[in-house]
């Protein structure tokens, strides 16, 4: 994996985890920040082509394709992974900070794959990696969610591996480059990318697990795993049509499950979703102008996502307390990150001047090109509820609204920091779109900033606020869960399984019990009749004796003197 | 603490705001309703203002269809899962 | 390599006998005894790896050791997939060896010198089935491997030990006696032979109809590989120390019996005539069921080796579903999966018999908490697990590659959604203890602190996860060796 | 003096010796002079085998030439028969003097004297080639078998000695009548000369009957089912080493007997038409394999137990006998041969362990592989012989048998063969189980390892079991070439 003009971020990154656990306090925490700052490095020397080419039981694997669209990917996995570890710097547990890096490790394994076997190791390794964060929140629910995570995602391997080696059949290469093949294997590797990009209904792992995540893994989750695979969708799969509609589909669901939500970062969880479908839609459309703009939100997604979980993060740090109905009134204690918290909101909901607004007004512009009226309603429908409860909701909920009585410190220093280079960033794209545009493959014909665009986010955008304002009281919530397809395998799943483990188990206990028992049985009775004094071996009398004797003579001789 | 009192600042003068907001919000309707549309791509370009309704009405829309789901079908006490685990 | 002995095949698969004799000798006689073990597994180990070397130079080695009747010899040659089990099987017992005198000294075990005597023997045993050149030799080997592991199962020797080992001892004779032997003589009246021979021996020689129970009889025969409804040996004994539990789930018992049927499979039937066997298909459908059921049952199981015996037996048909598959990606696939799961389940049970020497817990739901004191031993086992489950960076995830790509190849789409079916439960069993113990907390009233198992349980643990990483890595060199079976038709 | 000339010394000297050994006083020098006796005649055996098996020999006593004389006439197949007899007793005198000076503490020198003449008769049975001569030597060796049944220890000897005597007699009694009925028809006693004579008169019934008779006289001699009740308590009740030398021998002398008239007198390709012999002979075999197993499976009493084992042992010998085939009746020999082995490494193992605890009881043997594991070790592997594990003595007359039947497509008899298998191994595996699985109660007695006097000879059994497992050349060729003796030999038209 190494050559002169190619060091693999990947193995960099793993290789530095791996002496993390030996270092302590100062010394770990300068490590946390070097790493990624050498992921960075590692990027800023790597040079377009293809790397690390081996033969590997019997197939051709290229573990390092450097090209634009990876390096879109690599630069923002890169910098979200500093903008995390400075965010998790407070933490002392290791197991954390190793799994987060090595979790960002299998992240750039997956961008950097050129062909699909690297791909999906690395992918695994994501799976096995990443849950670790949920876990480490070390509560009973976090417990049980980072399994179904685990399960779901394990789902996806396996469907991804038989899409693999499918695929290889049917086209005998294994290079991973936009999946032209037809039948299942297009479709298993499509529905494995789908199942990490969280597309309804394959989505519920997502909103079921980073809620329960721990304050920093959630970060980290919120910016990998499904970027990945939007990621390998827009490699795999652009101008797919299924995904115009299920990337719209997913928007509004989103929104809509958001609105539903009590947990701070389910809340957020769901608008995961619901941008994602942006992405979606825009490797569905797969026109370049679209195109362009999934692998630019995706950029800006992670770094705004990324700072609204490091915020809602942060009071869920301070304060112990996550939902929004025991939350209110946090401004006063908690300014800065209120502040900051709102830079990601106003991005997310792609005000200009913020990094959103550069990014999604390009996929909502590029679904009005390609004259799809009814996706361009959608998507404006959910950009309104994105701003509903992101930007309006949870702020409001969480730091003004009613008194909740807490009075927590604001976040330590470490945090605002990640959260400031995380608002800066999302405030220097909305400003410089440039920068992000000139990292996309092939050039950008695409100006954010015209009146006519400006004028209808604005509109869409402020009037959304006004409604909010005038129907505060109608605006659902409380102290309830909303059930999403996770209860399939959250009651269903466990009870099909329960039900046909027990099955099996009594059927074979049954079968061998009665076996057992007929043969014991059986036993006693041969062993009375049978035993010492039985017919066959007691012993006889010599008259028994001669009377067989005459027998076998009497035959022998019937039969031989006779018979002539 | 100075960013705490500058907000309560703020929330304190949350009229003048509000008023501010309106005011900036009717011009960006007016705006849009004078300016001739950049498109005509579908047929509501043509008309000034309808983000600004598109907008008002999604929202309402979501707040009442997202509560409806919810309390008709959706919500669970928050101890759903947890006798079954 | 090249620079150890080439010693000739009977001598190698001697030199664990003549360990176990002189261990028997040693008896009570602790250090000469320990000694010993060491010495057999280190000498044996040197041995085959010297075989190994020349192997891969391209030498055939073989070697008629003896005409018992006219056509009936006991008789040694080297091919790939016996190399590779020998090669496993080598390399594990050396790193059992000290696990097995520290588990066995940690729980105050008597009677050692018979112990490790028959351990010696079953790895002779072992050694003889890898290397065995014709049925004969092979179900020589593998009766002497059942006869020699029975005083292990049965070591505790109270009452629940002894119905075990029988249970164990009943169902592998029962099965060998009962169905290999026929199936043997039948090959042997058919074809007068029972050489095994690349292509297979009976293709032409027998009607399809007796080609097709004669599968069944050697599938159910090879009880060792604990197909459905035979498979409740493995469970049963589950009673022995864990040592030997290593011993029959990794190193030798249950590999020795997937290596017959891939044996058989292949050199035997041949794949292309076990491709037209009428009941080839059915005993695949068999082995997939075996698979998912075993795993539904591994779910239910508390008891920690319970569980992974029952794990055990699922990977085996892996194992069996790879011969019957009837394809070159399926069966190197089937050989892979014999090595990774080796190297897995031992580390498995390495870390449950470590934590019962420490801890003194065998239940699943008692190991909370658990991983803060004994962070090596859970980390291997999560390790393990992954291999187990075929997950990167661990060499399992290469052989189920395999064997999906073969069920594939074979047209069996059923048989790779069971794959992907099994892999989730395999999620569902084997990662539930790792996690407990790694994030649930302690139970009230046990003290925390770092409390391993002895050094000598410890470092072996963790050389066989670090093996399976290492195997993650060196796939290649199993493939290459595999890929040999072919070579000649291919 | 050439080898034909001192072959009948190998009867004569333990006859000779008999003789000294009854006068002899004490308890060593009878046990001396019997071994003395056993080994020289056992040497001579050894040399007439090979001898044998090139070229029939024939001594004639007296020099009176037959068929007017008794002839000694020695071909493969008696040959390979009597080598068994006298290498039998000569490797189980050795393991005699302790077990023996244990059980029959007075009166040595009269059983050792019963003991050569046991041997001598059997030999005689073997070697004569005169029927009536065959006859007196089976009187000679039953009754001295008689004699040395009744040594038995537990008062139920005299009673299991005297119904053996009853059947005996009743068996050697058959025997005569056949012999008789051929003297009528022929008018000579010598066999060669009977083989070349009956085929003129052959088609009467009193041949026929003769045949019969014959039959089932060996049949009682050799235990074939159901003639064998005798077997199970003669066996039990006898002293230790008296069964192990029996057990070897005297089943296999009669199925010698028999065979040689069968084939040799008579022809198989008459006497297996004339009678339904293959059937008969096939049911018998199967039903004593069965019974035998069967009943073993259950006996709290190990030496009951491989008394029935023998049984079926004896159901295996004729059932390759049924089958008149060169492969069946080389099958039959190897058992014969092999059973040998076997069975008299278990009963010497199980008379060690009566030497040492005093009973052959299940579960007086509870524990005794911790304390005496080189005895129940032999007796295990010895087991694993007769259980038919391959590199096993056993496994060699089993493979055999089951070629045998499949040479002649009987698939079910392959099926018969391995369940009986099974059972074997059920039965020897409660022994093991009770051995080293099983705890001593406290009531018995605690006991150490048995002398080596008991356990050498022992061992070299169990060793030739495994020797014989793997080197087959001496046994497949002995026996083949009997089997060519009795089936090709020149006296069959």
């Amino acid at each position: 994996m190494i050559t002169s003009d190619w060091l693999h971020p990947s193995l960099v990154l793993i290789a530095g985890t791996l002496v993390l656990p030996l270092l302590k306090g100062r010394a770990m925490q300068a490590w946390m920040v070097l790493l990624p700052l050498a992921v960075l490095g590692t990027l800023w020397m790597a040079q377009p082509g293809e790397h690390g080419q081996m033969a590997f039981l019997g197939m051709e694997l290229v573990t390092g394709r450097v090209d634009e669209l990876a390096m879109v990917f690599g630069w923002v996995f890169g910098t979200v992974l500093l903008i995390g570890a400075i965010y998790a710097l407070h933490v002392n547990d290791r197991v954390q900070h190793v799994a987060a890096f090595l979790y960002g490790a299998s992240a750039l394994g997956v961008v950097f794959a050129g062909d699909l076997i690297t791909l999906y190791v690395f992918w695994e390794l994501m799976v096995i990696t990443s849950v670790w964060l949920i876990w480490r929140r070390k509560t009973e629910v976090s417990f049980n969610a980072g399994f179904r995570y685990l399960v779901i995602h394990a789902v996806g391997g396996v469907v991804l591996l038989a899409g693999i080696i499918l695929f290889q059949f049917e086209t005998g290469t294994t290079r991973f480059e936009q999946i032209d093949v037809d039948g299942p294997a297009f479709w298993l590797i499509l529905a494995a990318f789908m199942i990490n990009a969280a597309v309804p209904p394959l989505h519920a792992w997502l909103t079921d697990a980073y809620p329960e995540a721990t304050v920093t893994g959630a970060v980290f989750l919120s910016a990998l795993t499904t970027k990945t695979a939007v990621y390998t969708l827009i490699r795999g799969y652009p101008g797919t049509e299924m995904l115009v509609w299920m990337g719209a589909a997913m928007t509004l669901y989103g929104v809509t499950f958001a609105m539903l939500s009590n947990d701070i970062r389910r809340l957020l969880a769901y608008h995961i979703v619901s941008q994602v479908g942006y992405m979606v839609t825009g490797v569905g459309l797969g026109t370049a102008l679209a195109l362009s703009g999934s692998a630019s939100h995706a950029f800006t997604h992670i770094l705004y996502k990324a700072l609204l979980f490091m915020g809602a993060g942060a009071v869920i740090h301070m304060t112990g307390r996550s939902r929004l109905s025991e939350l209110g009134g946090l401004y006063r204690y908690m300014p800065w990150t209120f502040v900051l918290y709102l830079i990601g909101g106003v991005s997310i909901s792609a005000f200009p001047l913020f990094s959103g607004y550069v990014s999604k007004t390009m996929i909502v512009e590029a679904a009005a090109i390609d004259q799809r009226a009814v996706i361009w309603l959608m998507l404006v429908v959910a950009s309104a509820g994105t701003f509903l409860s992101t930007t309006l909701k949870l702020p409001y909920k969480t730091w003004l609204g009613g008194d909740s009585g807490l009075q927590p410190r604001e976040a330590p220093w470490n945090m605002l920091l990640a959260m400031g280079i995380a608002a800066a960033l999302c405030f220097l794209i909305g400003i410089f779109p440039g920068m992000l545009y000139a990292l996309l493959p092939g050039a950008v014909d695409f100006n954010a900033y015209t009146m006519s665009v400006f004028l209808k986010e604005m509109q869409v955008l402020l009037f959304t606020g006004l409604a909010f304002c005038l129907l505060l009281k109608y605006v659902g919530g409380g102290p309830k869960i909303s059930l999403d397809v996770d209860w399939l395998y959250r009651r269903g799943g466990p009870r099909l399984v329960g039900a046909v483990g027990s099955a099996i188990i009594t059927t074979d206990r049954a079968i061998r019990r009665t076996t057992l028992e007929h043969l014991a049985r059986l036993t006693a009775h041969v062993e009375k009749k049978h035993g010492r004094d039985g017919k066959l071996a007691k012993s006889w009398p010599i008259g028994s004796m001669a009377l067989w004797t005459a027998i076998v003579l009497a035959m022998l001789l019937t039969v031989g003197v006779y018979r002539g | 603490m100075k960013l705490a009192r500058l907000i309560e600042y703020l929330i304190s003068k949350r009229s003048v705001l509000a008023v501010l907001l309106l005011v900036s919000m009717a011009a960006l309707v007016l705006v849009d309703i004078i300016l001739p549309p950049a498109y005509t791509r579908f047929t509501w370009d043509a008309i000034g203002g309808f983000a600004a309704f598109f907008g008002f009405a999604a929202c309402a829309a979501l707040i009442f269809f997202s509560r409806f789901l919810g309390e008709k079908l959706l919500y669970r006490d928050e101890d759903y899962y947890d006798d079954h685990e | 390599m090249s620079a150890l002995p080439q010693l000739n095949l009977f001598t190698v698969v001697l030199i664990p006998f003549i360990g176990a004799a002189l261990i028997a000798l040693a008896g009570s006689h602790r250090r000469l005894r320990e000694g010993l073990s060491w010495a057999s597994a280190v000498i044996f180990f040197l041995a085959v790896m010297g075989l190994l070397g020349a192997f891969l130079d391209g030498e055939s080695v073989s070697q008629t050791v003896w005409e018992i009747m006219p056509g009936l010899t006991i008789a040694f040659r080297l091919e790939p997939l016996g190399m590779l089990f020998a090669a496993m099987s080598s390399t594990l017992w050396v790193l059992a060896t000290p696990y097995a005198i520290g588990y066995m000294k940690a729980k105050g075990y008597s009677n050692l010198g018979r112990f490790f005597a028959c351990y010696a023997i079953a790895l002779g045993a072992a050694a003889g089935i890898a290397f065995a050149d014709n049925l004969f030799t092979l179900f020589v080997f593998y009766e002497i491997l059942s006869v020699s592991t029975y005083p292990l199962v049965a070591h505790t020797g109270d009452n629940k030990a002894r119905q075990g080992a029988r249970t164990y001892i009943a169902l592998l004779l029962a099965t060998s006696i009962g169905l290999m032997l026929p199936a043997m003589i039948w090959v042997w009246t058919a074809t007068g032979t029972l050489d095994f021979a690349d292509g297979g021996i009976l293709a032409g020689q027998v009607s399809p109809a007796a080609g097709a129970v004669l599968l069944v009889l050697f599938m159910y025969g090879t009880g060792k590989a604990a197909l459905m409804p035979f498979h409740r040996w493995l469970p049963a004994a589950m009673v022995a120390p864990t040592p030997v539990s290593a011993l029959l789930h990794a190193v030798a018992v249950v590999k020795a019996g997937v290596f017959v049927v891939l044996k058989i499979a292949l050199y035997v039937f041949g794949l292309d005539y076990l491709r037209e066997l009428a009941t080839s298909d059915l005993m695949l459908y068999i082995a997939a069921f075996t698979m998912l059921a075993a795993s539904l049952v591994a779910i239910r199981q508390d008891n920690l080796k319970a569980r992974l015996a029952y794990s055990t037996v699922s990977q085996l048909s892996y194992i069996v579903v790879g011969a019957m598959l009837a394809v070159q990606l399926a069966a190197i696939g089937g050989g892979m999966h014999m090595l990774m799961h080796g190297f897995g389940k031992i580390t498995l049970f390495f870390c449950a018999g470590a934590i019962y020497v420490a801890s003194g817990k065998t239940k699943v739901s008692e190991l909370d908490g658990l991983g803060r004191r004994m962070p090596v031993t859970f980390f291997a086992f999560l390790i393990g697990a992954l291999c187990v489950i075929g997950l990167p960076p661990t060499g399992g995830i290469w052989s189920k590659w395999h064997l999906v790509a073969g069920a594939f190849d074979a047209g069996h789409s059923a048989i790779m959604v069971a794959f992907m079916l099994s892999t989730l439960l395999n999620i569902g069993y084997l990662l539930p203890p790792v996690v407990r113990a790694f994030l649930r907390p302690l139970p009230e009233g046990e003290k925390a602190g770092f409390d391993e198992a002895p050094w000598m349980c410890v470092v072996p643990l963790a050389l066989t996860a670090l093996g399976t990483l290492v195997l993650f890595f060196m796939a290649q060199s199993a493939f290459d060796l595999l890929g040999g079976v072919f070579a000649p038709t291919a | 003096m050439t080898i034909t000339e001192l072959m009948p010394f190998s009867v004569l000297v333990p006859l000779i010796a008999s003789l000294v050994c009854a006068l002899l006083p004490g308890r060593f020098w009878p046990w001396a002079v019997t071994l003395v006796a056993v080994i020289v005649s056992a040497v001579i055996a050894a040399f007439t085998l090979p001898a044998a098996a090139q070229v029939t020999l024939s001594y004639a006593f007296g020099n009176w030439p037959p068929p007017i004389g008794i002839e000694y006439r020695v071909d493969a197949a008696n040959a390979f028969v009597a080598l068994l007899v006298a290498g039998m007793a000569a490797v189980a005198l050795p393991w005699a003097k302790k077990s023996v000076d244990k059980e029959v503490p007075e009166r040595q020198g009269a059983f050792y004297a019963l003991f050569l003449l046991a041997l001598s008769g059997l030999l005689g049975i073997t070697l004569s080639g005169d029927a009536f001569n065959i006859f007196v030597f089976l009187e000679i060796s039953s009754l001295a078998t008689y004699g040395l049944i009744a040594h038995g220890s537990d008062r139920r000897a005299l009673l299991a000695s005297f119904r053996y005597l009853i059947m005996g007699t009743v068996g050697a009694t058959f025997l005569l009548i056949g012999i008789g009925f051929l003297y009528i028809m022929t008018g000579t006693l010598n066999l060669a000369d009977l083989a070349e004579r009956l085929p003129e008169v052959r088609d009467t019934s009193t041949v026929r009957a003769a045949l019969a008779f014959i039959i089932v006289g060996m049949g009682l001699k050799l235990a074939m089912l159901p003639l064998h009740l005798w077997l199970p308590n003669a066996y039990t009740y006898a002293p230790s080493f008296v069964t192990v030398f029996l057990a070897g021998t005297a089943t296999k002398v009669a199925l010698y007997v028999m065979l040689r008239f069968v084939f040799t007198v008579f022809a198989p390709d008459w006497s297996f038409v004339v009678l339904p012999l293959s059937t008969v002979l096939m049911i018998l075999g199967v039903a004593g394999m069965f019974a035998g197993s069967w009943v073993a499976m259950f006996q709290p009493n190990i030496k009951r137990m491989l008394a029935y084992s023998s049984v079926a042992q004896v159901g295996y010998m004729v059932l390759g006998v049924s089958l008149v085939s060169v492969i069946g009746l080389s099958a039959a020999f190897l058992h014969l041969f092999n059973h040998a082995l076997m069975k008299t490494a278990l009963f010497m193992a199980v008379g060690t362990v009566i030497y040492q605890v005093g009973s052959a009881r299940l579960k007086d043997v509870r524990g005794l592989g911790r304390t005496m594991p080189w005895t129940l070790t032999a007796f295990a592997l010895a087991g694993l012989s007769i259980i038919g594990v391959p590199l096993t003595a056993g496994f060699v007359s089993k493979w055999y048998l089951i070629q045998a039947a499949l040479d002649q497509g009987q698939w079910f008899l392959v099926v018969l063969i391995l369940v009986t298998s099974l059972m074997a191994v059920i039965y020897i595996w409660r022994v093991i189980e009770a051995a080293w699985f099983q705890e001593r109660s406290i009531k018995q007695p605690d006991v150490g390892e048995a002398p080596l006097a008991l356990l050498i000879p022992t061992w070299i059994l169990v060793a030739l079991n495994f020797y014989f497992g793997i080197d087959t050349r001496l046994t497949v060729g002995g026996a083949t070439a009997a089997a060519e003796a009795l089936l090709g030999g020149g006296m069959t038209p």
